[in-house]
């Protein structure tokens, strides 16, 4: 059997002298959708930016399709294939659509294939296409959220994680956007997403991890989750 | 009867081209919880920032017991008596729990004694006497939560402004933080509060705003308040709608 | 954890306010009393001399630090009011024969002042810009000075600098002593007000206000402390200090000129003492001092004539490792090791 | 060098305090190899005879241009290395305040290099002064434009002054003024700069409008290649010459750092006669002027040979009293009177306090840059029978271009 | 005021602020992208000029060929710098232990290390480069203008095109105002965020390295001449807003230009007090300089 797209083991981090994470295990099979859901400041930024090198991890690993890439500088778990959107979105914001894009195919290997990469990112988002020269602070929060998608998409992930993805947009959005995930899905990749929106995000994963006080507390297939009594308790208010 | 503690006539805020805030009224009476709730983005913090002094509203009036303090400047809002939380917690980091408690004293009244023995008070309030003397910075996130509720009760304020107080805390700690919010408003303060977390703003409020691009979108007690469709499209999503229906 | 309801506060044992006050208090008292005996112990003139010019450097960065310390700042335009100081003092006494020490407390409130004017639309401007602005309000004050014959009056010689008349012998009232005794205990005194000056502050209303701007600007708004005020009353007290420094100097060297006791040089001095040493803290600028003075003494005395600017290069050195590996200041390891051979007492 | 701890003769300590690092370095550095170089060959003949051959040596204190660092170093020098005498300090910034720990110790005190008045106008009894005061610098050079005038009957109307705006600048030029206006010339300019320029477009676009017969100029070394080259790039022409006091064109780094051409006919004021070793015959200065070029790289300065001057006086009190008591020897200094020797390496004829310790027979040399060396023109005395003075001086486009 | 020694002083101005600007270029890069205000940004400029000297004066090269080493050598400084001294900082801040200013300290002691260094390695003399050939000044009217000072001023528009045009369309560039745009989006796109911070702090230093060579043809060199211009590149900087290359030149043409017309009125003296006093009333009516995004 394959190994993982992504393995996380006993992970623990924090800043500075503040404790976040406590030993975190999640393991993403390859092509599935895997959702992470937890209160605000659980950890599940700290969570993805400790795998992507940004956050020093002080115990655990991380492997990526069997590779190990823990503590490696930022760039190369990039290259290694972890790539996220970040919570917030992040854009750079004084650049356009198109820059933006392009940065996201920085690396040697997504540099190669940019052509076809932003092809391919434009059929998903068509407004990208249009709005290319646009710059980006002017976007909406909608294509802003575009435009952090399809940066993440344009470096070739292998594991691409979506933190957040829905804060700040109206519902209708909310619901393209789930859309599109939807569809990216369709092609060979694994995704790792952080919502708030826990039933849409519950029913379109193969499987959800809920993350409490720096530790994984619970875990399951999006419907054995919703119907968990301490989740629904906890994080629906029902 | 006499003027509301808090009277919120009419403000608006735009940022560039962004409505952030559209002719919001409401008013809160003296001893109440009133809870504020609304999707991302809806204006909330906004809102409460407008209330609190940091923004000044493009227009409308903030009365606080009948005087307008809309435009003030944060710390002679503070010193009107509204007191307030922010949604990250920003302790200082160098000082002491107790320290902590002492600066917003500090507001009131230069009597160190005095200042002392109330941030010792409400050091025990907060449950925190075993942390006294620890520096902010060693606290837990939660611990640092109630310390940030704590300084803001140390100005001695009539209304607490709290914004997300129970983000980030376990289902115990959410619990103990309502206990606390309860105990706030027994010590005579009235409190307004911005929370997400649906079972903390059902268990606290008196009553509930609800907030939507900017607007007012529904104003009630909180079981009404949530069952009512607009809220539930607007906050929860159709998606929710459909399996509570 | 469930609350437990406290129906009457219960008095918390107290370990940093009167306690800690005591224990900095004690260590204020011992160091000066320790300090007080060295004339009596040595007649050693050159290392009196030494002495006096450490602490006077350590009164002068425990000055700057009344400020930027507390406030988080880097003011790199400090010397304006030493010269300030200096100067007024000088011309109240050689124009007027006001007493020296009346004109030092004039040149203070002039220090005072001018910080107002100064530090009114300057705290606005963060980091880099603060730090920017204060240069040049000292270069300013400085090249003035140095091309300015007269004013209103005043004989200020411009970059000639002022030569104070020796009266001859021992006069109180002239700030004048034939030995250095006098001045060891005068600057010993003022540098025991000050660090006295500075734990004060830092439990009054006015350190914790400080401290709470410095900590997080909008958190200390919402708490009722207009930044401004606050910075300002600091920045004014400071100036007072630094100005009375600069009136020391102008005595005990009968001599100032606008370039060493205005110039940038000596406001990066202040500055680096305190940083060195520990800012923020009542101690730090003192043992920046008690480093820096003897290191750059003893690498001029043994090394200077062979490698110039050595001393200079040992400064830079123990600035970035300070930087890099003691962002507190060397005072840091200091009191945790006090804390260890003395502490825990009264600590639960 | 550490003084070798041989029992016999004693070794005789001199405490000198000097600009080491910092702005001044340089000259600091040039004062302090002159020294070395005159104790060297004291006590290779043989150490003060007197005192049965007791060797000198030099304790330096590095004051870095402060004067409280200065005044550190002179304690340190009297109360540590118990110094018989001091000499510096260059800057009389920190000389001033310095001899006034020297008095209060009783220590002799050999000024060398500071200028300012009052150092020698305190009544003190320790301090003393070979080199001129500062107002003598700005006499001499009007001294030098009216013997010129008077030699060749064509009299410059109008002076340009700029200097560097700190002390030394501000003060020479205030003595300028009052000497220009005492023999009637016309001060069109009176411009200081501050230290450190990197561009004096400006201020010679001032020097051009105001068309100057004399340009008098006081600036340190980097400041006066900067100006020195724009003056040529820029073909102004100062029909009565560019005269220098001291400073960058005292500097031998300076000369080395320019084109020749941009300091042809330059007239330099300083304290020193800078063709000596033509002038002189005495070995000592000779043999300086040899290690110098050794030490340095270039022959006896302005700055080296008051170093050396210094030193000799010291040794010619010392022999005198007898003895490194400090009594003694301050009272051997007042008495001083010099008239042949090293002592006199900067071109002064004798060496005579007054009753301040001011040496009354001071004076500076004026030298003209003429075909590539600097030739002294006054007083003229000192000037060699071959030296011819060029005055007016050609223009720009006159002079060859090399 | 006779107007056309106006217009000169105008002239004038613009070449010399051109050179202010140009030398302020790196200081104004290295803190758009780092946030790091380089305070040793003088001495860097210091020891070009001694390298293009040393060229000169021991192998004989003409100071504009010798940018053909100052160039790299002060990249290569810089990126070690940054590699060594001021990365460790940069790493702990991101955890937030360490004060903003404290970048600005440690460049403080790199300014003392390097300028004393060099004091204890080239001694106090001031050394000169002199061309070995003679440029005639270009005739403006009747009044020369230095044909060197007009190379510098010049260049230093061609570098500030020449740099910005690289940033925009390179891919390097791009990365480059990616990162300063947004440090960890940058990291998340697979940016090497180290590397791209040496490789500027290389590039501030290398714009230095080759205007070492272009002022040594006129500007003497001594270990002190870094703080002349340091400060001067400061009030430029941040004159024409931190972080923007066009800003440095329009910010040293400001200065430039002022100092010149001012000094024809006043003296030289009362011309810098006039210029800081620009320089303060410019950040409190625009705390984010001309050119800077407010
Ligand atoms: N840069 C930082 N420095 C210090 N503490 C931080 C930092 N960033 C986050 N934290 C703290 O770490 C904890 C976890 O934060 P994190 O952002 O990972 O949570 P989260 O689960 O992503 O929350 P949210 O749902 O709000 O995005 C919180 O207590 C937060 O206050
Ligand atoms: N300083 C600002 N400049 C520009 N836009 C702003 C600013 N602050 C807030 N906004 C915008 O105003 C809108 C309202 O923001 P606000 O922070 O009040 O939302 P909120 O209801 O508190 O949301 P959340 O639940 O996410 O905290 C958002 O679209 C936000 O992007
Ligand atoms: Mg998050
Ligand atoms: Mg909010």
């Amino acid at each position: 059997m394959s190994s993982p797209a992504l393995k996380v083991k006993g992970l623990h981090s924090g800043y500075g002298d503040i404790r976040v994470l406590r030993g975190v295990d999640i393991e993403l099979p390859p092509g599935a959708v895997v959702a992470l859901i937890g209160a605000n400041g659980a950890g599940k930024t700290t969570l993805l930016r400790t795998i992507s090198g940004l956050v020093p991890a002080s115990a655990g690993s991380v492997e990526i399709g069997g590779t190990p890439i823990t503590a490696l500088p930022s760039h190369r778990v990039v290259e290694a294939g972890f790539v996220q959107s970040p919570e917030g979105k992040q854009l750079f914001s004084g650049m356009s659509v198109m820059e933006n894009l392009m940065v996201g195919a920085h690396g040697r290997r997504a540099h190669a294939r940019r052509h076809e990469t932003l092809e391919e990112v434009f059929d998903l988002f068509p407004i990208l296409k249009e709005r290319r020269s646009q710059i980006a602070s002017t976007l909406s929060g909608g294509q802003q959220q575009m435009v952090a998608v399809g940066r993440a998409l344009m470096a070739l992930p292998r594991v691409l994680a979506l933190d957040e993805p829905s804060l700040g947009l109206a519902p209708i959005m909310v619901d393209r956007l789930f859309e599109s995930i939807a569809r990216i899905k369709a092609r060979d990749l694994s995704i790792l997403i952080i919502e708030q929106n826990v039933f849409q995000v519950l029913e379109m994963a193969d499987y959800g991890y809920v993350l409490e006080n720096g530790q994984i507390s619970l875990s399951g297939t999006g419907p054995d989750l919703l119907a968990d009594a301490h989740l629904r308790a906890t994080y629906l208010g029902l | 009867m006499n003027a509301p503690l808090l009277s919120v006539e009419a403000i608006s805020k735009r940022f560039g081209g962004l409505q952030a805030v559209k002719d919001l009224s409401f008013r809160l009476e003296e001893g109440e919880i009133l809870g504020l709730l609304g999707p991302n983005g809806a204006g909330k913090t906004t809102a409460f920032n407008m209330i609190a002094g940091f923004f000044r509203p493009d227009e409308g009036r903030v009365l606080l017991a009948g005087r307008n303090v809309a435009g003030l400047k944060p710390w002679d809002i503070c010193k009107a008596g509204i007191g307030r939380t922010f949604q990250l917690s920003k302790p200082f980091g160098d000082l002491s729990v107790v320290e902590n408690l002492m600066v917003g004293g500090f507001a009131r009244s230069s009597d160190r004694r005095r200042i002392r023995t109330l941030a010792e008070e409400i050091a025990v309030f907060l449950g925190l006497e075993a942390k006294a003397e620890t520096e902010a910075h060693n606290l837990t996130a939660f611990d640092r939560r109630k310390l940030e509720l704590g300084r803001a009760l140390s100005t001695e304020p009539r209304l607490l402004l709290m914004d997300e107080v129970v983000a980030g805390a376990t289902p115990s700690e959410a619990v103990e933080m309502v206990a606390l919010v309860r105990r706030v408003r027994e010590r005579g303060v009235s409190v307004l509060i911005v929370e997400h977390v649906m079972k903390v703003i059902m268990a606290l409020s008196d009553r509930v705003l609800v907030m939507d691009r900017g607007a007012l979108i529904a104003d009630g007690r909180p079981q009404e308040v949530v069952t009512s469709p607009d809220v539930l499209k607007a906050y929860f999503g159709e998606r929710y709608v459909v399996p509570r229906a | 954890m469930s609350v437990t309801p406290h129906p009457h506060p219960v008095p918390l044992t107290r370990t940093t306010s009167p306690m800690g006050f005591s224990r900095g208090g004690i260590a204020l008292a011992v160091l000066s009393g320790a300090a007080a005996l060295l004339p009596l112990v040595t007649a050693d003139s050159f290392l009196i001399h030494s002495a006096i010019m450490v602490l006077f450097f350590a009164y002068m960065a425990t000055s700057w630090n009344f400020l930027c310390g507390y406030v988080g700042q880097l003011s790199l335009g400090h010397a304006m009011f030493s010269g300030v100081g200096g100067y007024v003092s000088v011309l109240l006494s050689t124009t007027y024969g006001v007493s020296p020490w009346i004109g030092m407390l004039v040149g203070g409130v002039v220090a005072a002042a001018l910080s107002v004017l100064i530090g009114y639309p300057t705290f606005r401007l963060k980091g880099p810009y603060f730090a920017l602005t204060t240069i040049a309000f000292a270069e300013i004050v400085r090249i003035w000075v140095e091309n300015t014959d007269s004013f209103l009056g005043f004989r200020i010689k411009g970059a000639e600098g002022l030569v104070v008349p020796g009266v001859g012998g021992d006069s109180f009232w002239a700030f004048q002593f034939s030995g250095k005794t006098a001045y060891y205990y005068i600057i010993l005194a003022m540098l025991a007000l000050a660090i006295l000056a500075t734990m004060v502050m830092e439990r009054s209303k006015l350190g914790y206000c400080l401290k709470a701007i410095r900590g997080d600007r909008d958190a200390a708004e919402a708490l009722g402390i207009s930044p401004t005020r606050y910075t300002q009353a600091a920045f004014a007290i400071s100036a007072f200090m630094t100005a009375l420094g600069g009136s020391f100097y102008a005595q005990f060297f009968r001599y100032i000129n606008p370039e060493r006791n205005m110039g940038l040089e000596l406001s990066i001095d202040m500055a680096l003492m305190s940083i060195i040493g520990g800012q923020g803290t009542p101690f730090g600028p003192l043992v920046g001092a008690l480093l820096l003075m003897p290191l750059g003494e003893i690498s001029r005395g043994y090394l200077g004539g062979q490698f110039l600017g050595l001393h200079l290069v040992i400064y830079g050195v123990v600035l970035m490792i300070t930087v890099l590996y003691f962002p507190k200041g060397l005072i840091a390891p200091i009191t945790a090791l006090a804390n260890r051979l003395f502490g825990r007492g009264g600590r639960p | 060098q550490a003084p070798a701890a041989t029992s016999a003769p004693a070794t005789i300590s001199i405490g000198c305090v000097l600009p080491l690092s910092g702005g001044s370095a340089s000259v600091g550095n040039q004062i302090k190899a002159g020294t070395q170089i005159a104790v060297d060959q004291i006590n290779r003949e043989g150490g003060i005879k007197s005192m049965g051959g007791a060797k000198l040596a030099v304790l330096f204190g590095d004051s870095q241009s402060k004067a409280d660092i200065g005044v550190t170093e002179t304690e340190r020098l009297i109360t540590r290395e118990n110094v018989a005498a001091l000499c510096g300090a260059f800057n009389s910034a920190v000389t001033f305040p310095a001899t006034e720990v020297a008095e209060r110790y009783k220590t002799p005190w050999v000024v060398l290099g500071a200028v300012k008045d009052e150092i020698t106008e305190r009544n003190f009894k320790y301090v003393f002064r070979i080199n001129n005061k500062a107002n003598y610098d700005a006499r001499e050079q009007v001294d030098a434009i009216d013997l010129l005038a008077q030699e060749s009957g064509k009299k410059p109307k109008t002076i340009a002054l700029i200097y560097e705006g700190s002390d030394w600048g501000r003060s020479h030029a205030a003595n300028i003024k009052k000497f220009a206006a005492e023999r009637g010339y016309a001060v069109v300019l009176d411009e200081a700069a501050p230290p450190n320029q990197v561009d004096f477009s400006n201020q010679l676009l001032k020097v051009r409008a105001s068309r100057p017969d004399v340009l008098i100029v006081a600036f340190y070394t980097p400041d006066h290649l900067i100006l020195s080259r724009q003056l040529m790039d820029q073909r102004l022409d100062i029909p009565f010459g560019v005269h220098s006091v001291g400073g960058g064109t005292e500097d031998p780094a300076f000369y080395k750092a320019i084109a020749p051409r941009a300091v042809d006919y330059y007239f330099v004021q300083e304290d020193f006669q800078i063709d000596i070793v033509e002038a002189t015959k005495d070995p000592a200065i000779l043999d300086a002027d040899k290690r110098s070029k050794e030490m340095l790289g270039y022959g006896l300065t302005a700055y080296s040979a008051q170093g050396l001057a210094t030193i000799y006086v010291i040794r010619d009190a010392l022999e005198r009293a007898g003895s490194a008591d400090r009594e003694k020897l301050r009272d051997a200094l007042a008495a001083t009177d010099i008239a042949a020797g090293p002592a006199l390496a900067a071109g002064y004829q004798r060496i005579k306090f007054d009753a301040q310790g001011q040496n009354t027979f001071a004076h500076g040399v004026i030298s003209e840059n003429l075909g590539g060396k600097r030739r002294t023109v006054w007083p003229k005395d000192n000037r060699l029978p071959d030296t011819k003075p060029v005055w007016p001086v050609p223009e720009w486009s006159k002079r060859p271009n090399s | 005021m006779d107007p056309l020694i106006l217009s000169f002083a105008v002239v004038n101005g613009l070449l010399q602020g051109g050179i202010y600007g140009g030398i302020a270029l790196g200081l104004s890069l290295i803190f758009g992208v780092l946030r790091v205000v380089n305070f040793a940004h003088g001495s860097f400029l210091m020891l070009s000029l001694y390298l293009s000297f040393w060229c000169w004066s021991l192998l004989g090269m003409d100071p504009y060929l010798s940018a053909l080493v100052t160039v790299p050598a002060m990249f290569a400084l810089g990126y070690l710098v940054q590699r060594v001294i001021i990365s460790p900082l940069i790493v702990r801040e991101r955890a937030l232990v360490v004060e903003p200013l404290s970048a600005l300290l440690l460049t403080c002691g790199i300014f003392l290390v390097v300028d004393n260094l060099a004091l204890m390695a080239f001694g106090p003399d001031v050394r000169s480069v002199q061309l070995s050939y003679y440029m005639p000044s270009v005739m403006l009217g009747p009044i020369p203008v230095d044909t060197p000072r007009l190379i510098a001023a010049a260049s230093s528009i061609g570098v500030a095109v020449a740099v910005s045009m690289w940033l925009r369309y390179s891919h390097l560039g791009r990365a480059i105002r990616a990162t300063a745009q947004n440090r960890d989006a940058a990291a998340m796109s697979g940016i090497d965020v180290p590397q791209v911070y040496a490789v500027t702090f290389g590039l501030g230093c290398a714009i230095l390295g080759l205007f070492g060579a272009l002022i040594a043809p006129f500007i003497p060199v001594n270990p002190q001449i870094g703080v002349a211009f340091g400060i001067k590149s400061f009030i430029v900087v941040v004159l024409g807003g931190m972080g923007s290359l066009p800003g440095s030149i329009i910010g040293g043409l400001v200065i430039g230009v002022f100092e010149a017309v001012a000094s024809q009125f006043v003296t030289a003296t009362s011309a810098a007090i006039f210029s800081l006093g620009l320089f303060i009333l410019v950040l409190l009516v625009r705390p984010a300089g001309i050119m800077g995004r407010a």
